[in-house]
């Protein structure tokens, strides 16, 4: 075996990305970037949003919900394939950097689908009278919570951080299948309520542009904003794995 | 007995987040009904109350094992016999820190699970109030069930068993005074039936939970 | 002070296991309880520290005055080594565990969870809590399970020093702990199943 | 200030609510990177001392 | 293999009746609902199936513990993992063996505990066939659920947690069954996708789970 | 037949605890592990009973060889004790017990349950399972915990009379078996946490 634990192959420029030195690096230049773009499309984007855009017939003004709901709704959902996707990286290559990844992406994850929920619920009240509904869409979103909390509390329950890790990617395997699943027997079960996918470009469910272009910008906002917070909570959790490591060394240096 | 009350409430927090566990049980009860008994508002909102008492009745049950058992296994509870506390002191405290972690959570969050259940307004409001008047009655009646079943391997079940008949009459007045209450209608006679068993368990529910602990460890 | 035990008789599920024991323990003495497996020491301790009712005979001792030491160590897994031990202070209402860690050479372990201990070194931690009951009675079972030679060393120092400060101990051991000490051989004692005095007439009285 | 009517209550808390949540996020993860940092910085600083005081 | 599931079977047996157990729990909780919710027949005739099938999946989930914990702290999974048993076996046979303890006394009871809600005639055939097929799915999942949460302390309510948003579709598909079939509708599509998940639970999920256990005894 | 273990490194909690052990183990011998409380031997048995990977290093050993006996006895409380030898000789294709039983003189307990055992009791059924399994290379944590002088020797007996039938077996413990054995003391393989080549640079995989 070599010194490192991993194997070299032809997609070695992908991997040394995972290498927690090259990472730490890494991040550390572009964090400045990552952050300035998060303030120059997110900030704009919603005062763009809640100022100065019109009154919608149907909405009224309660359309400016939508740009805290969608974007933190979307990113919700993309944060669990992001945390699947490194913890698959963790599973298969052994990379430090994809469960903590993982473990640092969660409770970015957990925020915005509170953020989702209770917008939505709070929109909900006066377009469809009621806070909540069982509706597919927001019924399978719900599911995903639960699947947050689970993840969570698995990574806190369990010492050993690699242990942790291992179980924590199994479990956000098995759940994924899972949350897909359920969103099947969710619309199988029941008509939906909620919003149609109006940012798709099927003309007839097209937002109009007024509504449209700020909401891109906080979209790409939002992106960036998932991705500064997971770049520096990456940073804090590689540090902790570190300093546990030092602390057991330590600790062994004194027996 | 602070001591013992620290220890308690601190195993709680390390063992992965005492307070958030029971909870999230609470929130997937409230979840799993719509899901079985169908999305319609109407039949929803009019079981609500029922079933929020039925969640926090169940999520405080599964935790009740936690009370004693672990003790047990690990023999403190025969150390803890032999030291300088009356067992009587150490029910009532352990009974507290179970409620302490469970069931005040429960009767904080039961308002807003409500909103799931498609519950009407003043109906948050007495949820919370009947929850927070009962809940002491389901620790202190969990911590006797506890007690008995203490020596037996994997006794949850049977736990359960014993603990949920003697359930009944809490889960009765508390869910009927929620329904009143909601409803609009009166709701005195419910609640001070309600008051006047957790008066009564906590009085007198932690001589017999003391006698049964020092029967099991004989 | 002292311990008394007369005409003492011990049952386990039901069953007597050792019959009229009869010892004194006075403060300054260490008594060792010997015995092939099974024959009874841990009922026998298990009666003295008052966890169980003993089947006949009287045990005379001062109130207050017993530390018991099981087989099982009772720490708590999530909690460190510190936290374990100021528990037992505190439910015994003293203060200092500071002595204690010393004793039991656990100082570099304070701070490490219960359950990243290994056998012998959790074994080291329920023994340090002896030393925090601050009674003067221990009744050890077994207590050198797990422990390596030089750790017996401590225990058998810590019995001495306890002893030598007015305590007493009983222990119930397989081995040699190195100790000036009395023994006790519980064998002779064992229970006579078909003794007549228990069984008067069928069935009457005759349950246990 | 825009004038939102009838739906002001609902707008506002729901904006309020999200960018409380986002900004207490945000300062989490700020102060939780700081706090590594710094542990970080005094353990490796203990493991060189103390890996120096081997050597000699 | 076999010697394992007659031991797991005869310890249930053993262990102050493996089998009664389950089924109390389940006959309570059926038998609180309508204390909870109040006792018009119309409402608990409609709730019925949902509320049995909720029912059995709770009764399930408490057992579900008992498959790999007490192994665990008695050290016997440790000793399992070097025996010549494939761990994969060794998950299938303990969730059979807790299938055949809970599962399976379950389904037979659900049909005469859906007189106590007031259920109607072709309910009855129905919630005990859904119950048949949808069971062994809960068993296998909750199995993967215990080996995730088996080296922790007292990891019961994060088991819960854990499993019961995975128990969701089967919940869904099995109840939507039960009511439609109950109602004389048609029923060949949830029982499809019940039967469907059923199959790909138990072919998939022991790989899952004995790859969590062997991480877990590490 | 051997086991042979060449520059093995083990970790426990996701720290090294033993590093560069080298050793072989024939059919034929006795290994005696030694070391003070905490130094690793139950990791390395662990690590050699395959229940957890090794570091580095390299274990030779042939399949389905190793019998390996922990310090807890995987007893099942309510079985009784031929109840629980009987699965262990199914799980290992085996059927007779009753040498197993004679062997650790639990004749007269075999239709009592595990629960009513006492300590050592418990223990000498834990060690029966041994015999039960068929396997040639024991490796044994404390195997003699609880257990009175005569059960000691029992336990020796045992060990004898498998190792002369072409067995081996590995015991780490800290008292005397009296039996004609290597011994190895697994102190001075004890890891050095300032190895300089784990600590590379900061971060650079540096997790362990
Ligand atoms: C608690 C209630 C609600 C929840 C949990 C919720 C959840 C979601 C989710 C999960 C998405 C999908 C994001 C994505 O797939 O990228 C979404 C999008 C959306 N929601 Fe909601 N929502 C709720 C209430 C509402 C209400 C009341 C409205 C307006 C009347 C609304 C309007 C929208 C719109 C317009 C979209 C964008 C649709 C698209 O382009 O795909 N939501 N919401
Ligand atoms: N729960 C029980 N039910 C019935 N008999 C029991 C029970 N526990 C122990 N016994 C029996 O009581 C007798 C005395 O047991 P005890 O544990 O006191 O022995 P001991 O001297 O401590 O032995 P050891 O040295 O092995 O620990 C034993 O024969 C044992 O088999
Ligand atoms: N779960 C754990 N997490 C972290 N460290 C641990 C854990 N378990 C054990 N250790 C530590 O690993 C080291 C080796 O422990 P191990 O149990 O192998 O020792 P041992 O030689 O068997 O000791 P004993 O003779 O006391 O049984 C010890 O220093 C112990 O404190
Ligand atoms: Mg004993
Ligand atoms: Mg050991």
């Amino acid at each position: 075996m070599e010194r490192t634990k991993q194997s070299r192959d032809a997609w070695n420029w992908l991997w040394e990305w995972a290498n927690p030195v090259k990472f730490m690096h890494l991040t550390g230049k572009a964090l400045p970037w990552v952050v300035g773009l998060t303030l120059v499309t997110l900030i704009p984007g919603l005062i763009w949003g809640f100022f100065f855009t019109p009154e919608a017939d149907k909405f009224g003004s309660s359309v400016k919900i939508i740009y805290v709901h969608v974007p933190s709704a979307m990113m919700a959902i993309n944060a669990w394939a992001m945390m699947l996707v490194a913890s698959l990286i963790w599973l298969v290559r052994r990379h430090h950097v994809g469960a903590l990844a993982a473990k640092a992406a969660a409770p970015v994850g957990v925020v915005f689908t509170v953020i989702a929920l209770l917008t939505g619920a709070i929109w909900g009240q006066p377009m469809w009278g009621t806070w909540w509904a069982w509706d597919p869409r927001l019924t399978s979103f719900l599911i995903l919570f639960l699947f947050y909390l689970g993840y969570m509390a698995l990574w806190a329950a369990i010492d050993d951080p690699d242990t942790a890790a291992d179980l924590t990617s199994v479990l956000a395997i098995v759940g994924s299948v899972f949350a897909v699943l359920s969103r099947y027997a969710v619309n199988f079960w029941n008509q939906g309520l909620h919003q149609g996918a109006s940012l798709s470009l099927d003309a007839e469910e097209n937002v109009a542009d007024v509504y449209w272009q700020p909401l891109v910008l906080t979209l790409v906002g939002i992106v960036a904003l998932f991705v500064a917070l997971v770049f520096i909570r990456t940073r804090t959790q590689l540090r902790r794995r570190r300093l546990h490591a030092l602390e057991l060394r330590e600790r062994m240096a004194d027996a | 007995m602070i001591a013992l009350l620290v220890r308690d409430l601190r195993l709680a927090v390390r063992a992965g987040g005492g307070f958030g566990l029971g909870l999230a049980f609470f929130l997937i009860v409230t979840v799993l009904v719509p899901f079985a008994v169908g999305p319609e508002g109407e039949t929803l909102a009019r079981i609500a109350p029922g079933i929020l008492w039925v969640g926090a009745l169940l999520a405080c049950l599964l935790s009740l094992d936690r009370i004693f058992q672990l003790d047990f296994e690990d023999g403190s509870l025969d150390l803890l016999a032999t030291a300088p506390l009356p067992m009587e002191g150490a029910v009532v405290v352990k009974a507290l820190a179970h409620w302490l972690t469970t069931g005040l959570p429960l009767t904080l969050a039961a308002p807003v699970f409500g909103i799931l259940m498609n519950m009407q307004a003043p109906g948050h409001w007495w949820i919370f109030v009947t929850l927070l008047i009962g809940t002491p009655a389901l620790s202190m009646i969990g911590a006797f069930g506890a007690a008995l079943t203490v020596g037996l391997k994997r006794g949850g079940l049977l736990l359960s068993l014993l603990v949920l008949p003697l359930y009944v009459p809490t889960l009765i007045f508390g869910a009927e005074a929620a329904t009143r209450g909601g409803a609009g209608m009166a709701v005195t006679t419910p609640i001070l039936m309600l008051a006047g068993i957790t008066a009564g368990v906590v009085a007198f529910l932690p001589f017999a939970a003391a006698a049964a602990i020092r029967i099991n460890i004989r | 002070m002292e311990l008394t035990v007369e005409g003492l008789s011990v049952a386990r599920g039901g069953m007597p296991v050792l019959e009229g024991l009869t010892f004194t323990l006075t403060t300054g003495n260490i008594l060792i309880l010997r015995g092939p497996n099974g024959s009874g020491k841990t009922t026998l301790l298990r009666t003295l520290a008052g966890l169980q009712p003993p089947l006949a005979g009287r045990i005379g001792l001062p109130p207050e005055a017993i530390a018991y030491g099981a087989h099982a160590d009772g720490l708590k897994a999530t909690l460190s080594v510190a936290e374990n031990l100021t528990f037992w202070a505190r439910v015994y209402g003293t203060t200092d565990i500071e002595p204690a860690l010393a004793q039991f050479n656990l100082k570099g372990l304070r701070n490490r969870a219960a359950h990243s201990l290994s056998a012998g070194q959790k074994r080291r931690l329920g023994l340090a809590r002896l030393l925090v009951t601050g009674r003067r009675f221990w009744l050890l079972d077994e207590p050198t399970v797990s422990l390596d030679q030089a750790s017996v060393g401590l225990f058998a120092d810590a019995v001495r020093s306890h002893v030598a400060g007015g305590g007493a101990a009983l222990i119930a051991t397989h081995i040699d702990l190195g100790l000036a000490a009395e023994t006790l051989d519980v064998a002779p004692f064992r229970a006579d199943p078909d003794r007549p005095t228990r069984t008067p007439t069928a069935f009457d009285e005759a349950f246990t | 200030m825009p004038d939102l009517g009838k739906y002001a209550e609902a707008v506002l808390s729901a904006w309020g609510i999200s960018i409380f949540l986002v900004l207490a996020l945000v300062g989490l993860s700020w102060r939780q990177s700081v706090v590594a940092r710094r542990q970080l910085e005094a353990a490796e600083a203990r493991a060189a001392k103390r890996g120096k005081s081997d050597d000699a």
